[in-house]
């Protein structure tokens, strides 16, 4: 593993999250040598955490199979998991990277049949339910997770369960001397698509996410419907698992706001409208949304999910900044304090459930590991001659959506392509 | 088909040797199944049986390799032999993981196992190895139809990464509307003020470039072919055409603003001192950084409203339904000429979302630093005159208000200029009025004037727009090897337009990348089998031509088929289609299922054992009943899965055999269809549920009951769901009895 | 540890027989205890408080402060202002902070201090810092625990941070909405902290108590009331306005709601006073008109240590 | 005071904003304001207020200058800053609703009734009077200032509270005649007036 072949005609894609393996799928499509480098012990990123996609209401999971066999399918792709970009040096055509790979004890013997799993009994918070759920210490990351095998926490390296785990492996999977190992590479161009990170929803105190229950975050919502999620599908509050019919969605949580992100997310308006619908699908009449907003921001020909949002009478939007939050103290309810600002309406409203539609900020400041790197004041990778051959694609280049960000994630591949295609002279 | 040498391979991990008789199923595999090297193997996947397999074939000329072990989907690595026909039989995911282990089911677990090897070894009997289309051409030129910054955005990324390019532009200048600007919105800190717009660097780097050939007062008045083989008229407005042959197109026609005289309540063509943005634009660009002044009387404008939304998102369905998108960033740096010429001029900005998304929101709070002044409030009335009167309601004051103006700027939206709606005829909902806006003179000009059966432009998807449907794909268009970029595709601003214009320069030159080595294009890429027809026993009906979601097949001057196979996304529709079953591909055709179904055991009616066929979408319920098994979701042991390509791929001959055999039901498992379409062939599934809606006068036909048939949607994500169907069709036969269809 | 100097500005509610009296009391038997030493800024001015806006306007507000900080510039050189009072504080570090970002204002202000006599520069070097923080960053909760001879055992105190030690500047590290620096310091002398009381940072109505008594005082029955549902025995505050309004209206409360309020409003370095072994008097329980029962039984008590 | 106050403010254009920006403290921070109401909904005497911050600021920006600075609104302010910390486009919004009370003071236009406005006013001259702050003094100019026998009535209402101070020793009692007074009480006069004449200097008011 460690002796990758790699060359300066070889494209690095780092991130494995929708932008990454596009990114490394259309240029290896294009014929091109392309490894992909992604820090979790498997590919498909923050949309494999959701439910559905806006404004279709479809699956993520099902464009990531097309992409996950596409990857099966093309030699020209290598991926490496758990594996972390520690150093860029060099410049356009000429990179020397240098890749820190964690050590996941279980070797590609793993057949995922699960035998380890079923005989650990240590727990540890679920990352993939963002820790609302708690797993195995050995697992599978997730239904769809590729590669598909195991990983066995460290926590439980040293312990007897470790041992458990190895003695239950049929096929010599299991490597509990596994240790870090940095891998060096050459390549010609690389494509950052780290991806995003939802704001610390803790920060913003007035909404008492650290102090309520019942204040959730949207990425946390989004996890309560899937069928194997924390809540088994259903959407059901923290305090005290009473179904939540009447949900709020707080907008800008952290965004447009300059004691948080400056910036305005772009998504969270069309999630809240996704998860509204969410509300309507569990509960049919029964369920409420209201979602507390400045500016709904359905851009583009997504303004007909809006349009068709708003004509659901069980959604009612109010134009205000929510002030705060309070919990009553008998029900666990949240109760939001604010004013309507359309004509001056005040309002302490009651909910069983309060999302908080959370902001996007860069998972990973770019500058860790290539210092030169020009990013914004968020710390998006801004596109810049003084970037070289290193190339945004994706949320680590700007708050996007799905769409937005495959399209900024086939730009980037072109652009590593250019390098590349410099590299080896290749005439058309 | 002599040479054909099967080699089954049984895995006995991950519990298969516990559970299944495996002996058994080698037997199985070589007295029914025909294999003529039959192997066992602890551990199949691992170094020593991969070698094993792999043996045989460099020195037993095993050349289709059966492998009963895990689900397709698993193990890739390890089983990835090249330049073998590889069928795998799904014993665990399909199997053992969906049967409890106990020992009143181990017979019809076993049988369910056996089952799934003869049906391994069916489709193996009648796979070919794919050879390379040898109709596949190799020119690499791109063609780029559309001179603004999309179109040249394309043309100079393309040429950059060492393609030759063919733009060609209407007009008598490149540039589009960005060339028409002033100034442009910022696209990188800081997002404070206007900025240069770029053009004439652009024109001089596309000037210089040898890889770009431009054509100017041209327009595209033929394309046919295929990627890699396209052929191209380029027909100059002065007369006179050139033929040029490229690889792949790259659609860039843009969009024109809406008209403002279809605004008259906003003053729209009421009055000189209401324009649009676009004539504001002109209007600075006349002023050049001086005072701005205003058509009517050539005065200083001293006051001035914008009005957002003018014209779009419309409920009404009068004017256009959607966003643009750019328009508010558009006022604000508009706002913000009037601002930086004169910090004295009232700039109000009525709006009812202000939309700036991303950085945009620094662009935003420094119009509000200029003193442009933004009120959330709809307007109803432009009143012309001297000073004009902007009518609004202020939605914060709950005030019927009124602002004065000098000039009243109405922010309106894009109209796509995407060429001929090829749906329309089929009802294709259309925002009314939009193609002669389109056209300017009332005629609906087509763009790329395909010579394709199915229309002479791509098909639009909403509103006239040629956006792909798919969030995860957004260059998949339904024409291969032609991509449409920036504001023809869907509203977008001038840093979309160029991100865009970026990503499809790469699917184009990916597109002929591919087709001159014979691969498919997304979503099967790298697939190199292709439909073959048997023209012998071709009824001529068009089924097949006029299924073709990617409008693959034309006609010949005999009115038979002719497939352009580079244009073909394998999906099969065209298989499922044919009533006389004279199309399939090497590896994938009637034959390689309709074995499949007929190698499975079907007992005797008195057995107590039926079988229910389930053809699965590969894509979606097929990995969605994987799913189910690994988390150990039971169900029937009387169904038999074939993963299909698509449920367009399914030909009826197929149920139909299926239920002469015996079988009790047939389920059909397909992604959603219609408005929000989740099939990855577009059209499949829909074709699939619109035959299967004929299919109950066949069951009366055969005297059986319809339940026995059942077409559903299943997603990726019904996981719990997916069985569950299988178990209620099973309870559906055990209520309405085994078939009589029995022998 | 060495002893800490601070120049210091007690402000106009800390002055012999003015309301907050008994705060100032017991922060000098604090100090006492933790050897700092504070130096009165001499002949300091009213901060203009919040209520001087409004026939003050904008510079001789700041005028009023600066001359505090010119004089304390001159007499306690080098020395952070240190204030008990909120208004005090923020007022000053307003001021400060104004001063320092706009060279227009600064010039005006000295042109006015120049008529007190105040010819010098403004150097606007030091901090200007609240007698919490103090306590806080140059001590730190471990310190602070370690003079404590009569732990506050069993007290149940619900910490009431109230606005203007809170807002706009607060404490560093602390959040505005659930600062728990009261509930900290509470802990450390012994006693329980009421962590879920939900009025920490309600605002008591301030000076306007005085103008729009209604208005106010139903403000001070949320922050009263809660303190009650959550079973404490005391409140304890950081600032004057906000001790004297939740103590003092409680009568008037109790007539115009019905309630039976009688809640003990404690400062923190009255707390810390009776912790670190001062009488009742040297902890100024005598200037509560709620009594604080519990607490002079325990400083009554010998001492632990 | 200034002449222009009566000019003819024109709706949606700038004058009044223009106006507010050049002499209410942090007034050029009005425009900066996107409408998100977070500090309409924050303030504790919210429900009181017939214009909350967000609106007045809507209101500046509409030209609706009388309906201002005529308010009670902005009297209201408690000074908590809640406003302020919240806001996300970090206006100061306090000392913006100080600077209004303030402005429309100074105007004159200020409600005349207003008990904040009148308890500030003697506040001030309080303060002015040594420098510091004379609660005796304070409390019952508050008492008196509707006249002699509603301030006895409000004095006895309060009587109980003066008795409970005067008994800790938290209220002079011979704070009528004197006390809290700073050495340097005539150079803070001085300066104060210096201060003043330099702001209506500035601001363009008459002194």
């Amino acid at each position: 593993m460690a002796g990758a072949v790699a060359t300066n005609e070889t494209i690095l894609v780092v991130g494995g999250g929708i932008s990454g393996m596009t990114a490394a799928l259309e240029a290896a499509e294009c014929g091109k040598d392309v490894v992909l480098v992604e820090k979790n012990p498997s590919l498909g990123g923050r949309v494999s955490q959701l439910y559905k996609y806006f404004p279709k209401l479809c699956h993520p999971t099902c464009g990531m199979e097309i992409n996950l066999r596409r990857i099966k399918a093309n030699k020209r792709l290598r991926v490496f998991t758990l594996a972390e970009v520690a150093k860029v040096d060099g410049g356009p055509g000429d990179y020397t990277v240098s890749i820190r790979l964690s050590p996941r004890y279980v070797n590609e013997n793993c057949t995922a049949c699960g035998a380890c799993a079923e005989v650990v009994s240590a727990e540890i918070d679920n990352p993939h339910n963002y820790g609302l759920s708690k797993m195995k210490a050995v697992y599978l990351p997730f239904n769809m997770a590729y590669p598909q095998r195991y990983v066995i926490d460290q926590s439980v390296i040293g312990t007897p369960d470790a041992e458990k785990a190895k003695a239950a492996c049929k096929y010599d999977a299991i490597d509990l001397g596994m240790k870090e190992q940095t891998m060096t590479i050459k390549v010609g161009a690389i494509v950052w698509a780290t991806g995003w990170k939802p704001y610390d929803a803790a920060k913003i105190q007035p909404y008492g996410y650290d102090r309520f229950d019942n204040v959730v975050t949207s990425v946390e919502f989004e996890r309560m419907m899937d069928p194997f999620g924390p809540t088994g599908g259903k959407l059901l509050r923290p305090s005290d698992g009473k179904e939540a019919k009447n949900v709020a969605f707080i907008q800008c949580a952290g965004s447009r706001d300059r004691n948080h992100l400056r910036h305005c997310s772009r998504i969270c308006c069309m999630a809240s409208l996704k998860q509204s619908t969410y509300v309507s699908e569990q509960f049919g009449d029964q369920g409420q949304s209201t979602i507390y907003y400045i500016d709904i921001r359905a851009i583009d020909r997504i303004e007909d999910f809006y349009a068709k949002v708003r004509a659901n009478p069980a959604v009612k939007f109010v134009k205000s900044k929510v002030a705060n939050i309070t919990e009553d103290r008998t029900s666990a309810d949240v109760i939001l304090h604010g004013v309507d600002t359309e004509g001056y309406h005040r309002y302490d409203n009651r909910h069983d459930l309060c999302v908080l539609a959370v902001g996007m900020e860069p998972s990973v400041d770019v500058r860790t590991a290539a210092a030169t790197v020009h990013v914004d004041a968020s710390g998006f990778v801004e596109a810049d001659p003084v970037n070289g051959a290193i190339f945004g694609a994706g949320c680590a280049s700007n708050a996007l959506d799905v769409n937005r960000a495959v399209q900024s994630a086939t730009a980037a591949s072109l652009r590593a392509i250019q390098v590349i295609n410099k590299v080896s002279g290749a005439e058309v | 088909m002599a040479d054909i040498k099967i080699g089954a391979y049984v895995c006995k991990g991950c519990g298969l040797g516990e559970r299944l008789n495996t002996a058994q199923l080698m037997t199985v595999a070589q007295r029914e199944g025909k294999a003529q090297v039959v192997r066992e193997h602890e551990f199949l996947c691992n170094g020593a049986g991969v070698a094993m397999i792999r043996q045989d074939i460099e020195k037993e000329g095993v050349n289709h390799v059966v492998i009963a072990a895990c689900s397709r989907r698993a193990k890739t690595d390890a089983f990835g032999f090249e330049g073998v026909a590889i069928s795998r039989v799904n014993l665990r995911e399909g199997v053992i993981w969906v049967q409890p282990d106990t020992d009143e089911v181990k017979e019809i677990t076993q049988e369910m196992a056996a089952d799934y090897v003869r049906m391994g070894c069916a489709e193996s009997a009648r796979m070919n190895i794919p050879q390379i289309n040898p109709g596949h051409g190799n020119n690499k030129r791109i063609l780029v139809v559309g001179g603004g910054i999309s179109g040249m955005t394309s043309a100079v990324e393309a040429a950059k990464a060492g393609y030759e390019v063919l733009l060609v532009e209407k007009t008598a200048a490149l540039g589009g509307w960005l060339a028409k600007l002033h100034r442009r919105v910022p696209f990188h800190e800081p997002y404070a003020d206007p900025i240069e717009t770029g053009m004439p660097a652009l024109l001089k780097r596309i000037e210089s470039d040898k890889r770009i050939t431009v054509y100017l007062n041209s327009v595209v008045s033929r394309t046919s072919g295929a990627p890699g083989q396209f052929s191209i008229d380029i027909s100059k407005e002065s007369g006179g055409t050139t033929t040029e042959n490229v690889g792949a197109i790259i659609m860039a026609s843009g969009f024109e603003p809406y008209d403002v005289k279809k605004l008259p309540e906003l003053g729209g063509g009421k009055s000189p001192d209401v324009v649009d943005q676009a004539g504001l634009e002109q209007l600075a660009r006349a002023a050049n950084g001086a005072p701005i002044r205003r058509p009517s009387d050539g005065r200083e404008i001293k006051s001035v409203v914008f009005v957002q939304c003018a014209g779009q998102r419309d409920e009404t369905g009068k004017n256009l339904p959607y966003c643009s998108g750019h328009c508010c960033n558009t006022s604000i740096k508009q706002a913000m000429y009037f601002k930086d010429s004169n910090p004295d001029v009232d700039a109000v900005v009525v709006y009812t979302d202000l939309r700036t998304p991303g950085n945009g929101e620094d662009f935003y709070r420094s119009a509000q630093r200029k003193g442009v002044i933004f009120t959330k409030g709809k307007v109803s009335e432009v009143v012309p005159g001297a000073e004009l009167q902007v009518k609004f309601k202020d939605l914060i004051l709950n005030d019927d208000a009124v602002a004065k103006a000098d000039l009243v700027v109405l922010a309106t939206g894009m109209v796509a200029n995407s060429g001929v709606d090829i749906d329309a005829a089929g009802g294709t909902p259309n925002v009314e009025g939009q193609d002669q806006a389109a056209a300017g003179d009332g005629k609906v000009v087509s763009i790329l004037n395909l010579t394709y059966r199915q229309g002479k432009d791509l098909p639009m998807l909403r509103y006239g727009f040629n956006d792909s449907h798919f969030i995860c794909f957004p260059y998949e268009t339904r024409r291969t090897g032609i991509y449409s970029c920036g504001p023809v595709r869907r509203p977008m601003d001038i840093v979309q337009a160029t991100e865009d214009a970026t990503g499809a320069a790469l699917k184009a030159i990916q597109a002929a990348e591919n087709a001159a080595l014979g691969r498919a294009a997304h979503p099967r890429s790298g697939d190199l089998s292709f439909p073959a027809f048997r023209r012998e026993g071709c009824t001529q009906c068009k089924r097949c031509t006029v299924e073709c979601p990617f409008g693959a097949i034309d006609e010949d001057e005999q009115r038979y088929p002719l497939f352009n196979e580079s244009r073909c996304r394998r999906c099969g529709t065209c298989m499922g289609a044919c009533p006389v079953r004279v199309i399939s591909f090497e590896n994938y055709s009637v034959d390689t299922v309709g074995y499949q179904v007929k190698a499975v055991d079907v007992p005797d009616q008195f057995s107590e054992k039926p079988r229910i066929l389930v053809l699965a979408c590969e894509n979606d319920a097929y990995p969605a009943l994987d799913m189910a098994a690994m988390n150990r979701i039971q169900y029937s042991a009387f169904a038999r899965v074939v993963p299909v390509r698509c449920l367009g791929s399914v030909n009826t001959i197929w149920i139909n055999d299926a239920l002469t055999a015996g079988y009790d039901g047939v389920l059909l498992m397909g992604c959603q269809k219609g408005e929000n379409y989740q099939c990855h062939f577009v059209k499949g599934s829909e074709m699939a549920h619109y035959r299967m809606s004929k299919i109950d006068d066949t069951l009366k036909g055969m005297s059986l009951e319809v339940e026995r048939v059942r077409t559903c949607e299943v997603a990726i994500t019904d996981i719990q769901r997916a069985p569950k169907i299988i178990n209620e069709m099973a309870e559906t036969i055990q209520k309405i009895g085994l078939s009589p269809m029995k022998f | 540890m060495a002893k800490k100097e601070y120049s210091f500005y007690p402000g106009c509610s800390s002055e012999r027989k003015a309301s907050a009296s008994n705060y100032m009391v017991s922060v000098e038997s604090m100090c006492k205890t933790l050897d700092v030493k504070l130096n009165e800024i001499p002949d300091w001015n009213c901060c203009g408080a919040s209520i001087g806006y409004a026939e003050g306007g904008e510079l001789p507000r700041h005028a009023m402060n600066a001359r505090n900080i010119a004089l304390s510039e001159k007499h306690n050189p080098g020395q952070n202002i240190v204030a008990t009072c909120a208004a005090c504080w923020l007022g000053t570090k307003e001021t400060h902070e104004r001063l320092s970002g706009s060279a227009q204002l600064l010039a005006d202000t000295k042109e006015a201090l120049k008529e007190a006599g105040l010819d010098m520069d403004y150097k606007g070097d030091v901090e200007i810092r609240h007698m919490v923080e103090v306590l806080i960053e140059d001590f730190g909760y471990e310190e602070l625990a370690k003079p404590v001879v009569k732990p506050l055992e069993g007290i149940k105190i619900a910490g009431y941070v109230g606005c203007q030690t809170n807002r706009p500047f607060g404490v560093a590290g602390e959040s505005f909405e659930n600062p728990k620096y009261l509930d900290k310091l509470t802990e450390i002398m012994g006693a329980e902290p009421v962590e879920k009381y939900d009025q920490k940072v309600t605002c008591c109505g301030g000076a306007l108590a005085f103008s729009e008594p209604d208005k106010s005082q139903a403000q001070i029955k949320k922050i009263i009331e809660s303190a009650y549902d959550f079973g404490a025995e005391m409140i304890v505050t950081p600032c004057p306005v906000c001790q004297m309004n939740v103590e003092v209206y409680q009568d008037q409360i109790n007539k115009k709601y019905g309630t039976k309020f009688h809640i003990p409003v404690m400062y923190y370095s009255q707390l810390m006073a009776v912790a670190y072994g001062g009488t009742a008097r040297e902890a100024g329980l005598n200037g509560n008109i709620v009594r604080a029962t519990r607490l002079e039984e325990i400083a009554a008590r010998p001492a632990k240590k | 005071m200034s002449e222009r106050n009566n000019a003819m403010v024109e709706k949606y254009r700038n004058d009044f904003l223009k106006e507010v920006e050049a002499n209410v403290e942090e007034g050029p921070w009005v425009k900066m304001c996107m409408q998100c109401g977070v500090c309409s909904g924050s303030c504790p005497f919210g429900p009181y207020w017939e214009h909350p911050p967000q609106e007045i600021f809507m209101m500046i920006r509409a030209g609706k200058r009388d309906e201002v600075l005529k308010s009670e609104s902005m009297w209201m302010c408690t000074s908590c800053y809640n406003c302020i910390v919240r806001c996300p486009r970090e206006l100061p919004i306090t000392h913006i609703m100080h600077g209004l009370a303030n402005y429309a003071h100074r105007l004159g236009i200020a409600p005349k009734m207003n008990p904040t406005r009148r308890f500030a006013k003697l506040f001030w001259q309080n303060i002015m009077k040594g420098g510091r702050v004379n609660e005796l003094k304070l409390s019952v100019g508050l008492y008196f200032m509707d006249g002699f026998a509603n301030g006895v009535k409000k004095g006895l209402a309060m009587l109980p509270v003066g008795i409970g101070m005067f008994k800790t020793g938290r209220l002079n009692p011979l704070g009528l005649l004197g006390g809290g007074k700073c050495k340097g009480a005539g150079d803070i006069h001085k300066m104060v007036k210096k201060a003043q004449e330099i702001e209506n200097r500035r601001k363009g008011f008459a002194s």
